[in-house]
C-alpha cells in the first residue's frame, strides 16, 4: 500500500484499517455519494438499466473471482449456482409468498450448498479434471434439473413469470429500474465489503495459500479440502445472491438466462478485469458491459448501410467478446486491475519509476 | 539447552518406495525432547522423504510414526501441524503472492478462530483476533528473526536468503513443538548461514521457545556445531547414529560420502 | 507549511541553576499523560511514550543506578542505537548527577576500551548482546568499570557474568529504592547545578586520539535556546532521532531543544529502516550530517537516470525552474510573478512529490552540520523547496555557533553567529568563537585545553573568513587547506563535494598541497556505475575490474571536466585515478562520521600519490583489504592514471 | 435385447464421429498442451462450409474436400495468430483463449449463417434405412460411420507413418529431444491445429447430415470432453475408444433412462458419467497419480 509521507500509526488497528489517509477517505465518501445520490439523481433510465447489468455482472463474477482468483479452483459452471439462486428465490416468493430479502438469504444458502455438492470432486481432482466437473455442474443443473424438473413446479410452463408486485421489500414494491438500482447498490456494497474482509482474515488467507501453494498450506495446518469446499460454498452464496437479485429486473425466469455461455462470460470478465483482485471484478464487469453497450452505438450508423447488422448485433457482440478475451489474454494478461495499479504507481512514483 | 530424556518423536521401521525404487528401508529413529537432531547423508539417501513421512505428505507403506507417544500415521498433514509439527522445505515453498506478514499470519492459522461470518463482518471479533496475532507475530517472530525491514514486501520479490528466513518465520508462527528443517542453509552465503544457525539455536534454547529441531543439512560445519545428535542415512537405511563427533568419524559414514567428498563434505568455516 | 499562524513558543528562562533533569521534571509534569514525548517504531507500529512515562522510566532508572552505587560525578558510558532506552539512561545519569559518555555504535573495540578507560567510566549501558560482548572483552583492562547494563534480552540467555545486569532489573531496584526512600529522586535532581558537567564527548578526531570535551548543563541549554531563538521549534513538531547519540548534533536536538520545546522525538525501528521511517513520520525539523543529504541527492539522481523519458523531462524542467528560483533567493532579488507562477507549477508537478519521496514534505528547517555540504547539494535542496541551512560549530561549543537565517542564505557560507555568540577570525585565518556554550575543557588533557581555550575564546583550528555581509565562510580544517602551485590556498573538500554531486562518484579525495597541480583519487559508486555499464553492455565482474574499465574512466573524466569548469586554472584537477575499492571506515580510511582521514590515506596510498605526480600512466598496487567479517584478502592490481586536458577558458 | 443391440450399433456409429473429433482434440493437447474448448465451433465452421458448398451445387465429396482445405487453412491461421504465444502459460489462460476463440467463431458463424436449422438438400445419403433382421440402421449413420472410420484410419496412418506424423509424435513425447533432433516444433503445432480443424469439420458435416445443421451441432465439441477424459488426455487410441464409449453410453441412456425423466437424459448422461468416474478415478480411467515432490 502506498502511503504519503507523514502518515504513521500508533496502533495496529490503524495499521489494519482500509482507508488510512484523509485523501482516500474523502475519495470513498465521494464514491458513495456518486453511487447513492448523484447517479440516481441525474442518470436516465437507460443508464440506470445499464448500471443494473453492471451490478449483476459484479455480483455474479465475484464468486468466480473467489474460486479462480483467490482459491485457484477453475470453474466453468458458475451460471448454475446463479440459476439455483434465481429459482429458489422465485419459488419462495411465488409459492410461499416470502418477502424478497428472506428469499435472497435462502437462495444464497441453497445455492451455496448446491455449489458445495459440485465442489466435492475438488477434494481429489485438480486442474483440467476439476474444470470438467464444474462444466458438468452447469449441464446437470441448468440443462437437466432446472429445465426438466424445477421449471415445471407449480405448472407455470417453461417460464416462471413474475407478475408485477411479487417482489417486495417490506412496504416497497420493487417495480422500477431505479428501485432495482438501489437493491443492486446495497447488495454490491455488502458483498464487496464482505469479500474484502474475508480475504484479509483467516479464511481468505487460507484460500490464497491454497492457490499459491497447496502443499505448504496443508503443512501449515490448513485443512485444504475443507477450505476448498468453503470457497465453493461462498462462491455459491454469491452466485445465489446474484441470481436472486437478477429476478427483480426480469419479468420471468427461464433457463435461457443461465447458459453455459454466461458461465464462460463471467470467467472472461474476471480475466479482463484481473485475476486475484476484487476491483478487477468491478473493472471487468464495467468494461465488458459498457464496451459492448458502446459497440451498439458504434454500429447504429452502420445499420443504414447494412440493415441486418442491428438485427444480428447479438452475434457481433458475442464475437467481440470472444475477441476481447483473446486479445486481453495475449496482450494484457494481468487485466485491467493491473493496468490500474500501474497507472496509480506511475503517479505515486512520480517523477521516478521505482 | 540440554535435551530432556523423553522421546518426543519416534519413527519405527519406515518403508516407502516410489515406482519400485525403495526410498526408505526400515528406518528407525528416536528424537528426544529439546534436541537438535540432524539427518545427514549423500544426495538421494532419503532424508527429505523421511521428513515428508513424519509430516504426513507421504504415507509410508510400512512402519509407524509416533509423536508424543501417539501413533500419528493415520493423520493428514494439517492434523499433524495442529499437533505441533511444523516444517520448512528444501526448495522454498512460500505463498509467493502474499506479503511476508501474511505468510507468517498464515502460520498462525491453527491458532485462530475467525470463521466465515466473523471474517466477513470483521468489525469486532475478527479485528480483535487479527490484532492479537499481529502483536504475537511482531513480538515473537519478526523481532527474533530480524525481518522488520521486509514485513510488507511480497515474498516472491525477496532475495533467496531472506525467503529462507521467512519460511522459518512462518513455521515458527505455528508455535510448534517440533520443527522439521529441510536444508535451511542450502544456498545461503556465509553470513546468512551464521544467522540461520543462530536462529535455530535461539529457537531451540530460548526459554520462550524450546523447540525440538530435526535438521536435514549438508553443511557439516553447522551440523557438527549445533546438533546434539546426528543420524546418517544412505540408500534409505540408517548407517550410523550418535553424537556428532562419533558419527563424523564413523567409517561407514565416511565410506558413504566417498566419491562425493568434494561436493558434499564441505564446511563453510 | 510555515507555522505563520503559530505564536512563538514561550522561551524558558535559563538560569545558572537550571539543569537538564530539572527541565525534564518540569516539562513532564506540565504535559503528563496528555502529550507524547517520544515514539519508537517497534513491532511494526509507532509506540507512543508520554511525558509521564518518559519521566517514570528515567526516575526508576536513576534510582536504580543509585541503588547500584552510582554517585555524583561518576562517568557512565553508553553505547547503542537510537532508542528510548538510550535517552532514558542518559537522562537518568544526569539526574543522579553523573556524567554521560556516549560511544559510537560502530566503534571498534580498541576505541571503546580507550574511551572507557580514559573517562574512568564506572558503568556501561549497552543495548544488547553485541555491546555486552564488547564490554566483557575489555572489562579486565578497564579496572574502573563496575557494572554493565544491558537492555535487549535477545541472545542473552547464556550470560551469567556478575557484572551484568538488565535495565529492567535496574528499574526494579529503582522501584524498591523509591519505596524505601520516597522523594530521593527529586532531591537528587534538585542538587544539580547548571555549571555541573553533564556530558563528556569524545571527538571523533580526524587525527590522533579522541579528546573528551566536558560540557555543562548550562552549555547545552544555552545552545538549544540560542538556536531556537533563530528558528523556533514547537511542541507540536516531530523530530526523528537517527544519528548517533555520540554526535553533538543529535544531543542538541533530542536533549536540549527537545526538552525546551517539548516536541516529540521519534526513534526508527532498525538502523536499516531509517529512511523509510523518516518518511513515515515526516519530521518538521531535521538535523543531519551532510552525508545523509548527499545520500538523498544520490538516490534521487540514480532514480532519475532510470526514469522514463516523460518523467525525466518533467523533472529536468522543474529542476531548472527550481535552480533559477533558488539563485534568485540567494541573491535576495525580488522574484517576478511569472517565476512565482512557474515555481508553483513545478511545485505541484515535481517538487511536492519529490519531497514526499524523501520524507521532507513537512520539513520546516533542515540543518546540516558536521562537515560542509557542497554547493551543488545545497542548491539542489533549495531548488526543490527544502529550507536547508548550514550549521557551523564544534563539539567544544556544544555543537553550534553559526547558522543561516531563513531569509539570508548564501550557499557558500555557513551563515551568521547565533545570539549570544561572537565569532572572530584571528590574523592567521583561524576561526575563534565565544558564547555561553563554550565547554569547560578536555578531560584529563590540560595542555590540549590550554591550547584550545584561551581567554574564554574557543580556538577551532578551522580556517575561514567573514564576508562583507557578515557571513562566516568556513574554508576547511586549517591543516587540510592545500596551497596551490600559484600560492593560493584552496579547500580540497570543496572539490571533493562537487565531484560527489555526480551520482557516479561515491567518494573523492583531492590532493595538491605543495604540488605542481591538483589531482584526485575517485571511488566510483559500484551500484550506479554497475548499472550504467550493464545498460551499455560493458562486462565486469567486480569493483576493481569495473573501476579500471576505460569507458568508466571516460565517464569519470566527463564529471571532472564539469567540475573544472569555472575554476581558476591552478585549482583544476589535472589527473585522476579510479581506486580499486571504496573508502571504508573499517579500514580506518573514513571516520565514523564518514569524513576522509587524510593523514591516514595519504600514508596508505603513498604509491598512488607518487604515481600521480610522475609521468607514469599506471600505478601498481599491492595491498590488503579487510572485509567486514574480518576476512583479509590481498589485492594486486594496476591502476590507470588519466590525464584531463586543460581547456582554455571560453 | 434387440433394443440393446440397436442402441449399441447406433451408439458405435455416432460414437465414431465423436471419436474423430476427439482425435483432433487429443492431437492438439498432445502436441502443444492446449486444452481446447473451441472444438465445437470448429465442427460448426466445417459443417457450414460444407453445407454452403453443397448448396451451391458442388458434389458432396468435393464439398467435403473443400471443408478439409478450409479447415486446414483456418487451423494454421488460428495457431499462428493466437495460440503460438501461449506456450508456457497457465492452464486458465490457455483454456480461456480457446473459450474466447469459441465465442468469436460462434459469433461469426451465427452472423453469416444465422441460427435456423438447415439440412443438406437434396439428402446426401439415401433415406431408406437398411434392415439387419429386426435391427434398423439409417443409411446416413452407416455412411457416416464408414466415412469416420476411413478418416480415422487415414489420420492414424498419417500419424504413424509419415515424416510429419512421426515428428508430431516426437514433439509430444519430448519437446526438448525433438528440438535437438531438428524437428520444427512450430510446424508441428500448426499441423496439429490444422488436422484438428479438418477432423472437426468432417465430424460436424457428418452429424449435420444426420440431424440437420444448426448451432447445437457445436455441442459435439463438448461431448468430446467426457470422451477424452475417459480415454486419458493424451492417448490417441484412448480418444477413439472414449468417443465410441460415449456414443454407446449416450444411446443406452437415451433408450433406457429417458422414460424415467421428462427428458434431457441423452445430453446429460456423458457428463454425469464423467463426474462419477472422476470422483473415483481423479485422473481419468487411464491417468496416472502424480507424486508431489517438495
Amino acid at each position: 500500500m502506498y502511503l504519503p509521507c507523514g502518515v504513521y500509526h500508533e496502533k495496529y488497528r490503524q495499521d489494519h484499517a482500509w482507508w488510512q489517509t484523509t485523501f482516500v477517505r474523502a475519495k470513498m465518501i465521494f464514491l458513495f455519494l456518486l453511487l447513492l445520490v448523484i447517479i440516481p439523481q441525474f442518470a436516465n433510465l437507460y443508464l440506470i438499466s445499464v448500471a443494473n447489468i453492471v451490478g449483476y455482472t459484479i455480483l455474479a463474477a465475484m464468486g468466480v473471482q473467489l474460486l479462480i482468483g483467490y482459491c485457484g479452483q477453475i470453474t466453468l459452471g458458475h451460471a448454475a449456482f446463479i440459476a439455483v439462486g434465481a429459482y429458489t428465490s422465485a419459488i419462495l416468493m411465488l409459492q410461499y409468498g416470502l418477502p424478497y430479502p428472506v428469499s435472497i438469504a435462502a437462495a444464497a444458502i441453497v445455492a451455496g450448498l448446491w455449489s458445495v455438492l459440485f465442489g466435492l470432486p475438488s477434494a481429489r481432482v485438480k486442474g483440467f479434471y476439476l474444470i470438467m466437473t464444474t462444466m458438468a455442474a452447469q449441464f446437470i443443473t441448468v440443462d437437466f434439473v432446472i429445465t426438466q424438473y424445477v421449471s415445471k413446479i407449480g405448472g407455470r410452463g417453461h417460464y416462471f413469470s413474475l407478475p408485477p408486485g411479487t417482489i417486495t421489500v417490506g412496504p416497497w414494491v420493487i417495480d422500477s429500474e431505479m428501485k432495482v438500482y438501489y437493491v443492486m447498490i446495497i447488495l454490491v456494497i455488502l458483498c464487496t465489503f464482505g469479500m474484502a474482509n474475508l480475504l484479509r482474515t483467516r479464511v481468505g488467507r487460507a484460500w490464497i495459500a491454497i492457490r499459491d501453494n497447496d502443499i505448504a498450506a496443508e503443512a501449515m495446518g490448513v485443512n485444504v479440502v475443507k477450505y476448498k469446499l468453503l470457497a465453493f460454498f461462498v462462491a455459491g452464496v454469491l452466485g445465489g445472491i446474484a441470481g436472486a437479485f437478477w429476478i427483480s429486473s426480469l419479468f420471468f425466469v427461464s433457463p435461457e438466462h443461465f447458459t453455459w455461455s454466461w458461465s464462460l462470460w463471467l470467467v472472461g470478465v474476471i480475466l479482463i478485469g484481473g485475476v486475484g483482485t476484487l476491483h478487477g471484478t468491478i473493472f471487468g464487469s464495467m468494461f465488458m458491459t459498457l464496451v459492448l453497450e458502446g459497440l451498439k452505438f458504434a454500429f447504429m450508423p452502420l445499420s443504414g448501410v447494412y440493415p441486418q447488422l442491428l438485427e444480428k448485433f447479438l452475434y457481433v457482440k458475442e464475437a467481440a467478446f470472444g475477441l476481447a478475451i483473446v486479445l486481453f489474454l495475449l496482450f494484457e494478461p494481468k487485466g485491467l486491475a493491473y493496468r490500474w495499479w500501474q497507472i496509480k504507481n506511475y503517479f505515486n512514483l512520480w517523477p521516478f519509476s521505482y | 539447552m540440554t535435551p530432556v530424556d523423553e522421546v518426543q518423536l519416534k519413527v519405527e521401521d519406515i518403508h516407502i518406495s516410489f515406482g519400485g525404487v525403495q526410498a526408505l528401508m526400515g528406518v528407525t529413529l528416536e528424537v528426544k525432547k529439546g534436541e537438535i537432531f540432524s539427518l545427514i547423508g549423500p544426495n538421494g539417501a532419503g532424508k527429505t522423504v523421511l521428513l515428508n513421512c513424519i509430516n504426513g505428505i507421504y504415507r509410508p507403506q510400512k512402519g509407524r510414526v509416533c509423536f508424543e507417544g501417539k501413533d500419528i500415521g493415520y493423520l493428514r498433514p494439517y492434523e499433524r501441524a495442529s499437533l505441533g509439527i511444523a516444517r520448512t522445505f528444501q526448495k522454498i515453498e512460500l505463498f509467493s503472492g502474499m506479503t511476508v506478514l501474511d505468510n507468517i499470519r498464515l502460520g498462525r492459522h491453527i491458532h485462530m478462530k475467525t470463521g466465515l461470518l466473523d471474517g466477513a463482518i470483521y468489525a469486532v471479533r475478527a479485528a480483535r483476533e487479527e490484532i492479537e496475532h499481529r502483536e504475537f507475530i511482531e513480538r515473537e517472530i519478526i523481532d527474533l528473526l530480524e525481518i522488520e525491514h521486509i514485513r510488507d514486501k511480497v515474498v516472491g520479490m525477496l532475495p533467496y536468503g531472506l525467503q529462507k528466513r521467512v519460511e522459518l518465520a512462518r513455521a515458527l508462527a505455528l508455535n510448534p513443538k517440533i520443527l522439521l528443517l529441510d536444508e535451511p542453509m542450502a544456498g545461503l552465503n556465509l553470513e546468512e548461514v551464521e544467522d540461520m544457525a543462530r536462529f535455530i539455536l535461539d529457537i531451540n534454547e530460548e526459554q520462550r521457545w524450546r523447540v525440538t529441531c530435526v535438521l536435514v543439512e549438508h553443511d557439516m560445519g553447522v551440523v557438527m556445531d549445533i546438533s546434539h545428535r546426528v543420524a546418517a542415512l544412505n540408500f534409505g537405511e540408517k548407517i550410523s547414529e550418535g553424537p556428532p563427533e562419533e558419527v563424523q568419524n564413523d567409517p561407514q559414514v565416511i565410506k558413504a560420502y566417498l566419491g562425493e567428498v568434494e561436493e558434499i563434505y564441505v564446511t563453510r568455516r | 507549511m510555515s507555522p505563520a499562524g503559530k505564536a512563538s513558543p514561550a522561551e524558558i528562562e535559563i538560569t545558572k541553576d537550571l539543569t537538564l533533569p530539572k527541565l525534564l521534571l518540569w516539562t513532564a509534569r506540565r504535559y503528563g499523560d496528555r502529550k507524547v514525548a517520544m515514539r519508537e517504531k517497534e513491532f511494526g507500529i509507532w509506540r507512543p511514550i508520554t511525558w509521564k512515562e518518559y519521566l517514570d522510566n528515567v526516575k526508576y532508572l536513576a534510582l536504580g543506578f543509585t541503588a547500584l552505587g552510582m554517585e555524583r560525578g561518576d562517568k557512565v558510558a553508553m553505547i547503542g542505537d537510537n532508542r528510548p532506552e538510550g535517552l532514558w539512561a542518559e537522562m537518568a545519569t544526569m539526574c543522579v548527577g553523573s556524567i554521560g559518555v556516549w560511544l559510537f555504535q560502530d566503534c571498534l573495540i580498541d576505541e571503546v576500551q580507550y574511551i572507557i578507560d580514559h573517562s574512568d567510566a564506572k558503568f556501561l549501558v549497552g543495548e544488547g548482546q553485541e555491546e555486552v560482548d564488547k564490554a566483557l572483552s575489555i572489562k579486565d583492562k578497564c579496572p574502573e568499570l563496575e557494572r554493565v547494563i544491558w537492555d535487549d534480552p535477545k541472545g542473552m540467555r547464556d550470560y551469567d557474568d556478575p557484572i551484568l545486569i538488565s535495565l529492567k532489573e535496574v528499574q526494579r531496584l529503582g522501584r524498591e529504592m523509591e519505596k524505601r526512600e520516597p522523594g530521593l529522586f527529586e532531591d537528587m535532581v534538585e542538587k544539580g547545578d547548571g555549571d555541573d558537567i553533564c556530558l563528556l564527548f569524545y571527538t571523533s578526531g580526524t587525527t590522533a586520539l579522541p579528546k573528551g570535551a566536558l560540557l555543562t548543563h548550562y552549555n547545552m541549554l544555552k545552545m538549544g535556546q540560542n538556536l531556537m531563538r533563530v528558528d523556533p521549534c514547537y511542541e507540536s513538531d516531530d523530530f526523528v532521532s537517527f544519528l548517533p547519540f555520540a554526535w553533538i548534533g543529535e544531543q542538541m536536538m533530542s536533549i536540549s531543544c527537545g526538552l525546551q520545546a517539548g516536541f516529540s522525538i521519534n526513534f526508527p525501528e532498525e538502523p536499516e529502516t531509517v529512511l523509510e521511517n523518516l518518511r513515515e513520520i515526516g519530521p518538521r525539523v531535521m538535523f543531519s550530517s551532510a552525508r545523509l543529504y548527499e545520500q538523498m541527492v544520490r538516490t534521487v539522481q540514480v532514480k532519475y537516470l532510470d526514469a522514463s523519458f516523460t518523467k525525466r523531462k518533467t523533472y529536468e524542467m522543474a529542476m531548472n525552474i527550481g535552480y533559477r528560483l533558488a539563485d534568485m533567493k540567494f541573491a535576495k532579488k525580488k522574484i517576478p510573478w511569472w517565476w512565482k507562477g512557474l515555481g508553483y507549477l513545478a511545485h505541484i508537478t515535481v517538487w511536492k512529490k519529490l519531497r514526499d519521496h524523501l520524507g521532507l514534505s513537512r520539513i520546516r528547517n533542515a540543518y546540516t552540520g558536521g562537515s560542509a555540504i557542497g554547493p551543488d547539494h545545497f542548491r539542489y535542496f533549495h531548488a526543490i523547496g527544502v529550507n536547508l541551512k548550514q550549521i557551523y560549530g564544534q563539539t567544544e561549543i556544544a555543537g553550534i555557533s553559526v547558522l543561516h537565517r531563513s531569509d539570508d542564505i548564501k550557499f557558500d557560507t555557513v551563515g551568521k553567529p547565533i545570539p549570544e555568540t561572537e565569532v572572530r577570525i584571528t590574523p592567521d585565518g583561524e576561526i575563534i568563537s565565544r558564547s555561553p556554550s563554550v565547554f569547560k575543557g578536555y578531560y584529563k588533557m590540560p595542555e590540549e585545553t590550554a591550547r584550545t581555550l584561551r581567554d574564554s575564546w574557543l580556538y577551532s583550528g578551522d580556517t575561514g573568513f567573514i564576508d562583507e555581509d557578515g557571513h562566516l565562510v568556513f574554508f576547511d580544517r586549517t591543516k587540510d587547506i592545500i596551497v596551490l602551485s600559484d600560492g593560493s590556498r584552496f579547500s580540497p573538500m570543496y572539490l571533493e563535494s562537487r565531484l560527489k554531486f555526480s551520482p557516479f562518484i561515491k567518494d573523492a579525495w583531492v590532493i595538491g598541497d605543495k604540488k605542481p597541480y591538483v589531482a584526485a583519487v575517485i571511488c566510483i559508486d559500484y551500484g550506479v556505475v554497475g548499472k550504467w555499464a550493464e545498460d551499455r553492455g560493458i562486462p565486469y565482474t567486480s569493483y576493481p575490474e569495473l573501476s579500471q574499465e576505460p569507458r568508466v574512466y571516460g565517464l569519470v573524466e566527463k564529471v571532472v571536466r564539469q567540475v573544472n569548469k569555472g575554476l581558476p586554472k591552478a585549482a583544476r584537477i589535472r589527473k585522476f585515478i579510479n581506486l580499486y575499492k571504496e573508502f571504508d571506515a573499517d579500514d580506518d580510511e573514513l571516520t565514523r562520521t564518514r569524513k576522509i582521514r587524510r593523514g591516514f590515506i595519504e600514508e596508505r596510498y603513498r604509491d598512488i600519490v607518487e604515481g600521480l605526480y610522475t609521468q607514469a600512466d599506471k600505478v601498481h598496487m599491492d595491498t590488503t583489504i579487510t572485509y567486514e567479517n574480518g576476512r583479509v584478502s590481498r589485492i594486486r592490481t594496476d591502476l590507470r592514471i588519466a590525464e584531463v586536458p586543460l581547456e582554455e577558458e571560453a | 435385447m434387440e433394443l440393446f443391440v440397436q442402441l449399441l450399433i447406433t451408439g458405435v456409429m455416432v460414437g465414431s464421429i465423436y471419436a474423430l473429433v476427439a482425435l483432433g482434440w487429443t492431437l492438439i493437447y498432445k502436441c502443444s498442451g492446449v486444452l481446447n474448448l473451441a472444438m465445437g465451433e470448429l465442427t460448426l465452421i466445417g459443417a457450414y462450409v460444407c453445407l454452403s458448398l453443397y448448396t451451391w451445387g458442388i458434389p458432396f465429396p468435393l464439398a467435403l474436400l473443400g471443408t478439409l482445405i478450409v479447415g486446414f487453412v483456418l487451423g494454421l491461421l488460428t495457431e499462428r495468430l493466437f495460440l503460438r504465444r501461449l506456450i508456457g502459460e497457465s492452464i486458465l489462460t490457455v483454456i480461456m483463449v480457446t473459450v474466447g476463440l469459441s465465442f468469436f467463431f460462434r459469433g461469426v458463424v451465427e452472423f453469416i449463417w444465422g441460427t435456423d436449422t438447415r439440412v443438406f438438400f437434396p439428402p446426401v445419403f439415401p433415406i431408406e434405412p437398411i434392415k439387419f433382421g429386426n435391427i434398423v440402421i439409417g443409411q446416413v449413420y452407416l455412411w457416416s460411420f464408414l466415412a469416420a472410420i476411413v478418416l480415422l484410419l487415414v489420420f492414424v496412418a498419417l500419424f504413424k507413418y509419415t515424416r510429419w506424423g512421426l515428428s508430431m509424435q516426437a514433439t509430444a513425447d519430448d519437446e526438448m529431444a525433438s528440438l535437438s533432433l531438428g524437428v520444427s516444433v512450430k510446424v508441428v503445432y500448426a499441423l496439429a491445429w490444422a488436422i484438428a480443424f479438418m477432423a472437426a469439420g468432417v465430424g460436424g458435416t457428418l452429424l449435420g447430415n444426420i440431424n440437420g445443421l444448426n448451432i447445437s451441432v457445436g455441442y459435439l465439441g463438448l461431448l468430446v470432453l467426457p470422451a477424452v477424459v475417459l480415454g486419458g488426455l493424451n492417448s490417441v487410441p484412448g480418444a477413439i475408444v472414449g468417443g465410441i464409449t460415449i456414443g454407446i453410453l449416450q444411446n443406452l441412456a437415451d433408450g433406457y433412462l429417458s422414460r424415467f425423466t421428462p427428458g434431457g437424459v441423452k445430453e446429460i448422461a456423458p457428463f454425469a458419467f464423467m463426474v462419477i468416474i472422476l470422483l473415483f478415478k481423479p485422473y481419468g480411467l487411464w491417468g496416472w497419480v502424480r507424486i508431489e515432490r517438495v
